[in-house]
């Protein structure tokens, strides 16, 4: 079996998409001939023509907006945005128009808007934002941000069948780094709203999403090493409706969670969850519900500022030995 | 009585003599309906506020009428004759107003604020400009699919000033999609004069921008805004793209029921007034002999019949359940759970 | 002493801004000539002139990208939105220009967006919306909410003065239904970043803002008639800075703590306290931290659906009788 | 040796000969600097992406050459020169690139995302568009004081797409602020050519919507810009408003130094190779004996040694203090907390 990059992995979920099923059409800012920033949709345009590969203007509300109404006529579409960072240009279109449609009017949006979004790339504060928060508490939206190679194909699979309007958040940090072996003949399909033990454990839970799984992966083997302690590390996958049985089965079996995003703090999705497990199961807590997550600033371009600025492997370690001393 | 030879003008835009009593049935019953609103308005079971299109209906249902089965458009707050043109019920308007159960949107919408996609128009949100968009999405559906269909959206003089219009209609021209823009040129915008809106005064130089042919029509003349739409239509649906069709109106009344326009010279009112679409068409068609003063009656009696009917049915029907607020937030879950300190309580 | 509303308040305050330093001045839509949608601005023009008092075309990012260039060379604009639903239009100029300008290129950018916001008033889902999450997930921008007409003078005053952009949400259920004995020849400033205690209490805290505080102060009224308990209710007035000190000690004195907002509940700025909480004082908690929160919709228009949605004075009853009964 | 007659042409557009060679200095300014970006770059001692403006620079240095002391202008990616024209030192440009801790953001932003008000530069953002409603605002503050300044902004044919464009336009020509508008039509945005941008072949027919007097330049020809920006400028100071100055212009590379470019026609790159500004601009000014080659040579030798230096010493700066990251996210207060996990540490 080969080995995928996630890059390549989500490259070939929407191949097969777009195979299966011609209601399936993609837009955005240079993915036709050029194949996209980030080479994502790479040779699309000579297999599926200028008809179903749409190059567009630099207008975001625009590409969010037009995939909205093909949506309503039952198309299918895909809006990739070439940074996530851009996403913010469409936010009234996406919060007021595409989030309510069904709600206020029944009217049916089944669309996609997908990019690279995430830190750790020395891109400065405008080509690594992880834009989930302020969609996170948009009603109407689904927030999807794989992990995994395996997640990158199934999630972006899932989305595209989903009746919903779904923003799929993919980092780039992991597009080339992260690899896995996807069989050609299986049909990945991961389903949303459902998040995975990416590692059992007794003593702490980590909830984590995206590319800080890897690195609580990497923190919890070191305190399996240096302390003994077994930590488990629960990987939401979709953040938006969130898998809320899952995080209160694994806080039931370990007492304390820990959670880690690589979002800003204030105001950051770890608190809606930090809230919930107060409300569903404040009794089974042996103590606080912690955060690790950026600094509250804009995200610096130096790699050494960057580097302080978001959350590292360090820092899980330390927050997860406070709170297993509880 | 003195015997007088009836002079017949030839019928206008290929339009026959049925359809013109069909268009008059359509200003009658829009301004009638808007008129009842008022009514209900100052009774105080309307939910809101009120917003009308006096004086812009001619624009409304003759644009609205060059359509054909299958296009959809979308309306504005002053297009309440459009979307009438386009089948949508006049109680289902009352209902949407008086905020009721029975509402198109169950309750959860205001005034136009709604859809109908099999007959053809798609209710806006408030946030002006965003339609643009989702309009040049709906006619490259059509494109993208082959369908001879045509999509039509209107836009303020206002709302020719927001992104969304402009990364829209730019999108909808670089596409080449079949999307026709009207632009209703009411020299305001709530109390904006266009002077301080743009330093354009004609709104087909906006259209330059995006390589659109462009048209300027007297929006209160109704069978000329019914030609100018109809070949726009035309070229549109023959694959030919989009135009931006100018009708140059005038706000009959405030921007709401609750504006005093203070802002707005006595004049500009006046000459509002003395512009009435309506009768300008009416006194069109009796002078053109395409129909008579008996038929003209026998419609507005027809129309005041069906909004008495309408309106005692909506006015008894009850408003919509409040836990029926917990669904269709998104497809799946159909359903949102009720918060705890309610359930408790139910 | 005049009796004062909430509108008549914030009025005031911007007028003595306008007279007292001449860098200030107001821009937005209708607000000059018509004096604005809810009549804040009447008269503004015809005493400060068209200069001062700018009507503007309908152009949310320009209006606050304008302000914004007009701070950094030392004036002190005023955006107005009409309503604060539409300061979504100008979500990615606001989070990515305005917030960012001092962390980024050391540009100093005093302003301040205003606008009437929140529900209860039969808007529908576009003339009702309080959108306060969004901005207080972003570094580098304040945000207040006055409850009460001397702090709608004092807030006001204060953002105006601040070096810092400000968004400042009125809520226009308030501005004609809250009245207050505002002395005219004292200086009412409001600190930003000041919580105030409304109601003392020992056996709970409600935390809480803007049109919220009344029907917590209704309840716990109630709640000391019915049940001879007594419940703290705290007024943030400001959300970022947050006082978390505030919180912290009306929490160490009653160890419980109820959190009330109008917004939706997902993603809204409960979260954020409850996490604070949970990392700061948790072994001061008796019992989990709730919330009390508008459901996750958008904001219907009927009447009975409006009330079904968004929080009421009942329960913010039931749920403090939850908290009380740990 | 054969005595020759030596013909002078009258000196263009107002320069003196000091000033044209001022011009050629900030020529090779631009161009060299960049080439020691690209050396730089290929070392992988650049922190990201290198973006250059080959091609461009003549439009660049010779816009903003028409600005004065006071004025303001915001560059984009591709407006390196003009901002050394109105004072940015090479070594902070250089410290930008390499993210020091010297840089004028202190290692927080890249390349040209800097400023000094003082010099009359405002670093830019990402989002394409955003800068234009914000030097609206810039000009509306020289409007409101009565200051004889005046703006300039700078964007691309692919940037005209964007709403905050059209925003930010549309309000500075009805407030009739001073704030001229450079748009540099350089055929691509991206990858992507001017015919998907948009439906219109030429960026000033986009002026006439929002009522702007507009030209367009060939953007090669240093002199030619220099006289249409200087006539705008001109324009805007005495209060006359806005001007959209088109530079026709190509890209001499691709969208970044990663590119390959494989979207582009040969003969389009050829083209553009043989189309060089500094190369027509000198050939220019010997021709007409405005200078000699020794005057030349002698400046490029000069900004040579300035580079040499400039780049020996920025290389051994170091890179920002990790926890400098923490001050002035807001004015108050100045300094934001480290997270605890991480002060524990420390
Ligand atoms: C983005 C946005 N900003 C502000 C408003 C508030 N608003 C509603 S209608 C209106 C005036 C619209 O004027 P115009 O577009 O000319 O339409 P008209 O009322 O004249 O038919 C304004 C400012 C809005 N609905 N959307
Ligand atoms: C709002 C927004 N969308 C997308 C991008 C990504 N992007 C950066 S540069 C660029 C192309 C710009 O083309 P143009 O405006 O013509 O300038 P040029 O590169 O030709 O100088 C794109 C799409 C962006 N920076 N901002
Ligand atoms: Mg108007
Ligand atoms: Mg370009």
């Amino acid at each position: 079996m080969p080995e995928v990059t996630y890059l390549e992995a989500l490259r070939r979920g929407m191949w097969e998409e777009l195979e299966r099923d011609d209601r399936v059409f993609i837009l955005g800012e240079d993915i036709g001939v050029y194949g996209g920033a980030f080479k994502v949709t790479e040779g699309f345009r000579d297999h599926f023509g200028a008809a179903r590969i749409i190059d567009t203007p630099i207008s975001e509300v625009a590409i969010i907006g037009a995939a909205a109404g093909a949506a309503h006529m039952g198309l299918r579409p895909v809006a990739e945005m070439q940074f996530m960072d851009f996403i913010s240009c469409a936010y009234d279109i996406l919060t007021n128009y595409v989030a309510t449609a069904r709600y206020r009017a029944g009217l049916s949006t089944p669309m996609v808007v997908r990019g690279p979004s995430g830190g750790y790339v020395r891109g400065g504060p405008f080509h690594s934002q992880i834009p989930e928060a302020a969609f996170f508490h948009t009603p109407g939206l689904k927030l999807v941000c794989p992990a995994t190679a395996r997640d990158a194909k199934g999630l972006i699979k899932a989305a595209i069948r989903d009746e919903d309007p779904v923003i799929y958040f993919e980092h780039k940090f992991l597009y080339r780094r992260v690899k896995e072996d996807l069989p050609d003949d299986e049909e990945i399909i991961t389903p949303i709203g459902k998040a995975m033990v990416r590692r059992e454990g007794q003593d702490l839970t980590i909830v984590t999403w995206s590319a800080m799984v890897w690195k609580s992966l990497a923190a919890a083997e070191r305190i399996a090493q240096e302390d003994g302690a077994s930590v488990e590390v629960l990987d939401l996958r979709t953040l938006l409706p969130m898998d809320e049985e899952a995080i209160l089965s694994s806080l039931r079996k370990t007492n304390k969670v820990l959670i880690v995003h690589e979002d800003t703090r204030t105001g950051g999705i770890a608190g809606e969850i930090a809230a919930r497990i107060n409300e569903r199961a404040f009794e089974w807590l042996d103590g606080p519900v912690l955060r690790v997550t950026a600094h509250d600033t804009p995200l610096p371009y130096a790699p050494t500022l960057e580097d302080f600025v978001l959350p590292q492997e360090e820092d899980i370690v330390v927050a997860a030995r406070r709170l297993l001393s509880y | 009585m003195k015997a007088q030879v009836v002079q017949v003008d030839p019928l206008p835009a290929g339009l026959s003599r049925d359809q013109i009593l069909e268009v008059y049935y359509y200003l009658v019953l829009t301004r009638s309906l808007e008129e009842r609103l008022v009514k209900l308005y100052r009774q105080g079971k309307v939910v809101g506020g009120l917003y009308r299109s006096l004086g812009q209906e001619g624009e409304s249902v003759a644009s609205a009428y060059a359509l054909q089965p299958g296009d959809i458009l979308s309306p504005l707050i002053r297009n309440l004759g459009s979307i009438l043109v386009r089948g949508a019920q006049p109680i289902d308007v009352l209902r949407q107003y008086m905020a009721k159960g029975t509402s198109p949107t169950v309750g959860r919408e205001m005034n136009v604020h709604f859809n109908d996609l099999k007959l053809g128009y798609l209710g806006q949100i408030s946030h002006l400009g965003d339609m643009i968009p989702v309009m040049a999405g709906i006619a490259l559906s059509f494109k993208l699919r082959g369908e001879r269909r045509v999509g039509m959206a209107y836009i303020g003089d206002g709302g020719t000033s927001t992104g969304a219009f402009h990364e829209g209609i730019s999108f909808a021209a670089a596409q080449l999609v079949p999307l026709v823009i009207i632009v209703e040129h009411n020299g305001w915008a709530y109390s904006t004069p266009t002077s301080q809106q743009t330093a354009v005064t004609s709104m087909v130089s906006k259209a330059k921008a995006y390589g659109l042919p462009a048209v300027t029509v007297d929006g209160n003349d109704v069978l000329a805004v019914y030609e100018a739409a109809k070949s726009a239509v035309a070229l549109a649906r023959d694959g030919g793209g989009g135009t931006m069709v100018e009708v140059v109106t005038c706000r009959g009344g405030g921007h709401a029921e609750h504006d005093d326009r203070r802002y707005q010279p006595q004049e500009d009112i006046e000459q509002c007034a003395e512009n009435d679409p309506i009768e300008r068409f009416t006194e069109r068609v009796l002078r053109a002999s395409w129909t008579n003063e008996g038929e003209l009656s026998a419609l507005r009696d027809r129309v005041h019949s069906e909004l008495d009917e309408a309106a005692a049915r909506c006015e008894s029907e009850a408003p919509p359940d409040p836990d029926s607020a917990l669904t269709d937030v998104l497809a799946m879950p159909p359903r949102s759970e009720s918060l705890w300190f309610r359930s408790s309580r139910a």
